[in-house]
């Protein structure tokens, strides 16, 4: 492999495989099988790529592959910089979307959506996106493929054409390009104070001496604004409104390539761009985590007045996403790799309950919970990957959630202070997962169905049944082994070079 | 045309008559500004005139008649001829020269090695040009009168080429 | 002296297009379809000249040229630096372009008017070409009413509304031509010269004087006209968007542009910097610069009809490059300092605008669709069509790495170096409002379904393709392509060196004196 | 206490300035205030003249130059075109050059006016009236 393809070449071509898969897939639009064949091919060949740079990470002691395309301002590069957080984020990203495309197919086909060439075209520009953020060695790098990902999801979230999911649409570019002009005024004024947007282990050395305090209080702000992706209240009402989009795109996109995009960009900022002591000093550490905590609550708290599951997912999501970045405000080792952790994790937990969730679209066609009455006699596999799922959320063992909560709890401690105070808010949200999940769970295997239907197995497609049993048993892998796709080892790696984390 | 409106102008022998003796003299007299004076300049003023024979002719005779003595082919042809004229000589300038000499140079024609390179230019400037600028304008200046006056057809004339001809003078 | 034949180009863009208008005119009457082929091949010449002009004022520099021999004082000069000849290659590109599209939608739109079209067009481009490279204050005012004649009758050749359009842009253009004429005659007063350096070497003791002051007034109001600066805009929008859409591209991508550069050189090459420092008037232009772009995008939004939307666009983004020219003189950063932010956008806004109106024409010509409500299921329709649409509106909303985003991290980083961070502020909330009226466009095209169509697969649908004809599609494809390449080229910096070059012309950006 | 005799000196000296002033605000007001096309198109004419006037008078030897008046001919020296004459240095010379640029001007000024005429005649086709207002009735009535 190591010959094959020469290093440095990895991240791009990592990059242009969706892009090259794309045109593929218009050309073959009217094939079905062929069309869909590319998207598979497209996927397990970028997820190849980038898990063949995880060796040379790790063996490289947080040493980036480092690939330049061209420098677009001095000492900004147009490129790409490979380093173990980055590659965390990539191989969720890719190794989920070749799941992902198995469900589309299986999804898709079932429900015979219309303009399919354009649905799996524009997946593979948002997977181009996403990647690209997560491989990307700037600010600016960065920002450009942040903003492809937003217009490249437009018509998925769109997709149905209906004037709700138009509204939707509208909505959905109105926060998160706004967020991309915020982002683009933050990454400027970055680089107009320290003369490069380069991620920096640490911390943008200059940054502290070259800007006053007020001003790098406002350019955080901006930075968080940049990154309504990450569905931090208030600006969280895009994700739910987005719901309306077919499940397997609210399934990747609005739990993982998307908004996890946001989470990483606050994390690539505090850790990379500011640096854990300039945080410290400036006490933006306790501002961020109260507004990830009051997220954490209120949008428990909405989701529980959910009736429609899809939404009450998104609201879950909301608040899991905010949890990564309370893990990142405590400022402590442990709680950075808690949240960094908690990016795959919660993908795939998130990702499992959204397939569940379409999988009973295409079986029963129903969306509510309450209609769903006895449905895990007709479903059992999708029903108890959804329990695992819906545990995982609610950090129970034996799922990945748990081990991430052992970290937040522990980063707490470590970072002592006020911080000690958090993990009681942790329990509170625990405790309100529990309350919006295990309902969910009750409904589905004990109450009594009124319908007829009795208890005849209906199970979905073979598509989408097996990325659902897949993504439900690596949730349950990773409680006992976190090292699947060397994630804890990366985590490591990315945590110890952070170097001047506060102890 | 204008048959159904009636006659918009009335035959009068006196004005027909003094017309047609006019019409000659101001075209001679047209041409001596263009080209008869020693120096440049008159081109313009030349071309005015000259199409102002052609308008005093056309208010006499009528539209149909002053458009038979000049058509519109004709008008398009003259004033793309008189546009010619100016900037082929100042193209020919360039060519002649094989490149040395500058656009509207006169002095690089080979005609300045006959006469000296000063009257080369005045020659040039104050009969060949200056024929160009009046043809265009005197078609120009003609075909805006028709068109204005030919109720109907309302094309836009342009002749904005004289401008930089002018100004180049 | 001996020129080489690089040198004769300047005139020789002029002089050629000006013959072939009139051989056009010619020609017209032996066979109609000869307009064309004329127009096409000249403009092609023309532009082969201008990538020469270009490439020697690079390598080898400023070219002087003498018109008839005469020194310049006493005789026209044409002088082509790194500005003109960036933005003549810019202005015949455009043409190209604008005249390959033609050649269907004239048929098509102005069968009777083949002839005189085709003349009138080849003037334009004669006038465009004439202001960009005269070295001569009096030449410049009258070429700039050759073209804005040409373009006062392109406007009205569609008939009926368009009448109304074209004579208000007539008025008001004429005020503002005046307006340049009588400043030229306040500085003729006061220095007796009419030659632009001449006047650069003449005027600097005496910018003291009134008189000049005044006179730099008058070029900056008059050309605002011509320009369509915000509160001066009020002609644009309706002779925009009567226009034929090819003169639309052109009023709206190389008209008010070329207008734009008339100001930049009175500025910078009759007026120097020293002048623009001494009066707050570039403060003042930023000033109105913003609120031309807030003032356009809403009025934007409130209009219904495409063309008329995409007019009221172009005085926002006009607002963009004078913000840009504002701020060029309190810039000194080597990349985004002095003129070339606003030069880059000049360029780029050549290639969204264009690309945007042509689209305007081919949905009319193609149905007659005016109204953005009307277009539902076009992106089916038209893919072609719709998508370059797309990209020209991503650009224009500033989604990377298109051109619009270029210009507008350059802008925000001069406005960041001058110290106004107000205008950040309005840069970015301008490409919100870019968002909510170009999105509406495009959710329309591909997102509604129209009445009575039903939720239907895929392929059953795609065999209605209605596309426009291939010589109309080119030149879409062209400059939607142009708006993404160009934006990744710009961020590759090859261009830049020419910018630079004009930047060090005048004496701005890094070239400036502390 | 007022310098009339620099006021009456900057009135009466310069008349020639104030009366293209006062033309170009009247073709001004033309321009703007009326409603009928063709006195818009009168308005534009007298704007023009104004301005030619402005410029004609500069080239005055009398009153050119602010005042200062043209003692310079454009070229000392034998003009070699013009049968050998040899031009003074120091005496008055009305610059020629004002003049000729505004045959240019007057050229342009021309072109204008006729196609503001070619529009109007259509515009009288069009809609039957060249008053303003009328004809924006009839376009809303259109509906545009």
């Amino acid at each position: 492999m190591e010959q094959l393809i020469p290093i440095p070449y990895r991240p791009l071509l990592a990059i242009l495989c969706p892009a090259i898969g794309s045109i593929f897939i218009v050309l073959f639009g009217k094939r079905p099988n062929i069309r869909e064949s590319w998207t598979m091919l497209a996927s397990i060949a970028q997820f190849l790529i980038v898990f063949s740079m995880v060796p040379i990470v790790i063996g490289g002691n947080g040493e980036p592959i480092k690939y330049t395309l061209f420098t677009a301002f001095p000492s900004v590069d147009f490129g790409f910089s490979v380093d173990a957080f980055g590659l965390i984020f990539a191989i969720t990203s890719s190794f989920l979307w070749i799941l992902v495309s198995s469900y589309s197919i299986g999804y898709m086909r079932s429900l015979h959506e219309h303009a399919q060439t354009r649905y799996y075209f524009c997946f593979c520009w948002a997977i181009f996106g996403a990647v690209g953020v997560a491989l990307s060695g700037n600010l600016f790098t960065m920002f450009v493929f942040y903003e492809i990902l937003t217009v490249s999801t437009y018509p998925l979230v769109a997709h149905d054409q209906t004037p709700e999911a138009l509204f939707a649409g509208r909505k959905y570019l109105a926060y998160l390009l706004t967020a991309g002009g915020f982002f683009l005024a933050a990454v400027v004024i970055t680089y107009y104070f320290t003369g490069t947007t380069d991620f920096v282990t640490g911390g943008i050395p200059n940054l502290a001496s070259e800007a006053s305090r007020t001003a790098l209080m406002a350019l955080f702000a901006l930075f968080l604004l940049g990154f309504m992706k990450a569905a931090w209240m208030p600006f969280h009402s895009w994700l739910p409104t987005a719901m309306v989009a077919p499940t397997p795109v609210s399934a990747l996109l609005h739990a993982v390539a998307v908004v996890k995009a946001g989470v990483f960009g606050i994390v690539r900022v505090v850790c990379y761009i500011y640096g854990v002591d300039l945080m410290h000093g400036l006490g933006l550490g306790l501002v961020l985590a109260c507004l990830a905590t009051f997220t954490i609550i209120v949008a428990n708290l909405f989701a529980l007045a959910q009736d429609n599951l899809k939404r009450r997912l998104a609201y879950s999501t909301i608040n899991q996403l905010s949890l990564i970045i309370f893990g990142v405000a405590l400022l402590s080792p442990e709680g950075i790799e808690g949240a960094m952790m908690h990016i795959p994790f919660h993908g795939f937990m998130k990702i499992t309950l959204f397939m569940c969730a379409g999988a009973i679209i295409v079986v029963s066609g129903k969306k509510n919970i309450s209609e769903m009455a006895g449905i895990g006699k007709e479903m059992p596999v999708t029903m108890i990957a959804f329990t695992i799922g819906a545990l995982g959320m609610c950090a129970l063992p034996p799922t990945a959630g748990y081990i991430t909560h052992h970290f937040f709890v522990h980063g707490c401690e470590e970072a002592g202070g006020t911080m000690s105070f958090f993990p009681y808010v942790l329990l509170i949200a625990a405790i309100l997962d529990v309350m919006y999940f295990f309902p969910i769970i009750y409904t589905a295997f004990f109450a009594k169905s009124e319908g007829s239907s009795g208890s005849k197995i209906n199970e979905a497609p073979l598509f989408m049944l097996v990325p659902i049993a897949i993504t439900a048993t690596v949730s349950i892998i990773f409680f006992f082994y976190p090292d699947l796709f060397h994630i804890s080892e990366l985590v490591e790696t990315a945590v110890s070079s952070l170097g001047g984390v506060h102890p | 045309m204008n048959g159904k409106k009636g006659k918009i102008w009335e035959e009068n022998v006196i004005i027909e008559t003094i017309t047609r003796l006019m019409v000659p003299f101001i075209q001679i007299y047209a041409l001596y500004v263009m080209v008869g004076t020693e120096g440049a300049g008159g081109g313009f003023q030349g071309g005015v005139v000259f199409a102002a024979s052609i308008v005093l002719f056309t208010v006499t005779f009528g539209i149909s008649k002053g458009r038979k003595r000049l058509p519109e082919s004709w008008n398009a042809a003259l004033n793309s001829l008189g546009l010619y004229l100016y900037a082929g000589v100042g193209l020919l300038c360039i060519v002649l020269s094989l490149g040395a000499a500058q656009y509207l140079n006169y002095a690089a024609l080979p005609l300045s090695q006959i006469m000296s390179p000063a009257h080369t230019r005045a020659l040039m400037i104050s009969d060949v040009v200056e024929v160009g600028i009046g043809l265009t304008v005197m078609s120009i200046f003609a075909s805006i009168f028709f068109d204005l006056a030919w109720k109907g057809e309302g094309k836009k004339n342009k002749d904005k080429n004289k401008g930089d001809k002018e100004v180049q003078e | 002296m001996i020129l080489s034949v690089v040198e004769q180009f300047p005139v020789l863009v002029i002089v050629v297009s000006l013959l072939s208008a009139f051989t056009i005119l010619i020609a017209g009457w032996l066979n109609k379809k000869s307009c064309w082929v004329i127009s096409f091949a000249t403009i092609l010449v023309q532009l082969v000249m201008a990538v020469f002009i270009l490439h020697h004022v690079l390598t080898v520099g400023t070219i002087h040229y003498w018109l008839g021999g005469w020194s310049p004082p006493w005789g026209i000069e044409y002088v082509v630096d790194a500005l003109n000849a960036y933005i003549l290659v810019i202005v015949l590109s455009l043409a190209l372009i604008c005249v390959t599209y033609s050649k269907r939608s004239i048929a098509h739109e102005l069968p009777q008017k083949i002839v005189s079209f085709y003349t009138l067009y080849q003037l334009l481009v004669t006038g465009l070409c004439g202001v960009t490279v005269t070295g001569d204050i009096f030449n410049m005012y009258v070429f700039i009413e050759i073209f804005s004649l040409s373009a006062y009758a392109l406007i009205a050749s569609r008939g009926k509304i368009a009448l109304k359009a074209s004579f208000t842009y007539l008025v008001l253009g004429s005020i503002g031509a005046c307006f340049f004429l009588l400043g030229i005659g306040f500085l003729y007063s006061v220095t007796g010269s009419l030659n632009m350096h001449d006047l650069s070497l003449i005027l600097p003791p005496l910018y003291e004087n009134k008189v000049v002051q005044a006179a730099f007034v008058f070029f900056v109001v008059g050309l605002s006209i011509k320009m369509a600066l915000f509160p001066l805009h009020t002609w644009l929008p309706d002779a925009h968007s009567f226009a034929p859409s090819e003169i639309s591209a052109m009023l709206s991508g190389i008209i008010i542009e070329v207008s734009t550069y008339a100001l930049i050189r009175v500025s910078f090459s009759v007026y120097t910097v020293a002048f623009i420092k001494l009066l707050p008037i570039f403060d003042f232009l930023c000033w109105v610069a913003a609120f031309g772009i807030i003032i356009g995008s809403v009025l934007a939004i409130a209009q219904y009809n495409l063309k008329r939307m995409l007019a009221y666009s172009s005085v926002s983004q006009m607002g963009y490059i004078m913000l840009a020219v504002g701020l060029s003189t309190s810039t000194h950063s080597a990349l985004w300092g002095g003129l070339t932010p606003a030069l880059m956008h000049i360029l780029n806004h050549a290639l969204m605008k264009g690309c945007l109106f042509l689209v305007a024409g081919a949905f009319i010509y193609k149905a007659e669709l005016w109204n953005i409500t009307d277009f539902q299921g076009l992106g089916r329709k038209m893919p072609y069509t719709c998508a370059a649409f797309m990209l020209a509106a991503i650009s224009m909303i500033g989604v990377p790495p298109s051109v619009g985003f270029v210009s507008k991290v350059y802008i925000i980083l001069a406005c960041l170096e001058s110290g106004k961070f107000i205008f950040v502020a309005v840069m970015l909330l301008s490409s919100l409002l870019n968002l909510v009226y170009f999105w509406r466009v495009i959710e329309t095209m591909y997102m509604k379904r129209g009445e009575g169509e039903e939720r239907s697969h895929s392929h059953s649908s795609s065999s209605k393709i209605d596309e426009i004809p291939l010589s109309m599609l080119i030149p879409v494809l062209t400059l939607a392509g142009l708006c993404i390449i160009m934006g990744v080229v710009w961020l590759t910096e090859i261009p830049l060196p020419i910018l630079d070059q004009v930047n060090a012309l005048f004496g701005l950006g890094r070239y400036a004196i502390p | 206490m007022i310098d009339w005799s620099f006021g009456g000196g900057i009135f009466i000296a310069k008349y020639n300035y104030w009366i293209s002033i006062l033309l170009m605000l009247i073709g001004f007001y033309a321009m703007i205030a009326k409603g009928n096309l063709l006195k818009k198109v009168i308005g534009l004419n007298i704007f023009q003249t104004a301005i030619i006037l402005f410029f004609v008078s500069l080239g005055d030897a009398t009153l050119g130059s602010w005042g200062k008046g043209v003692t310079e001919p454009i070229v000392k020296g034998t003009l070699p075109w013009a049968a050998g004459g040899i031009v003074e240095h120091g005496v008055v010379y009305a610059n020629p050059l004002p003049h000729v640029l505004m045959l240019t001007a007057i050229v342009v000024g021309a072109a204008t006016t006729a196609v503001a005429l070619a529009l109007i005649i259509r515009m009288y086709e069009e809609y039957g009236t060249i008053e303003e207002e009328e004809i924006i009735e009839k376009e809303r009535e259109l509906g545009v």
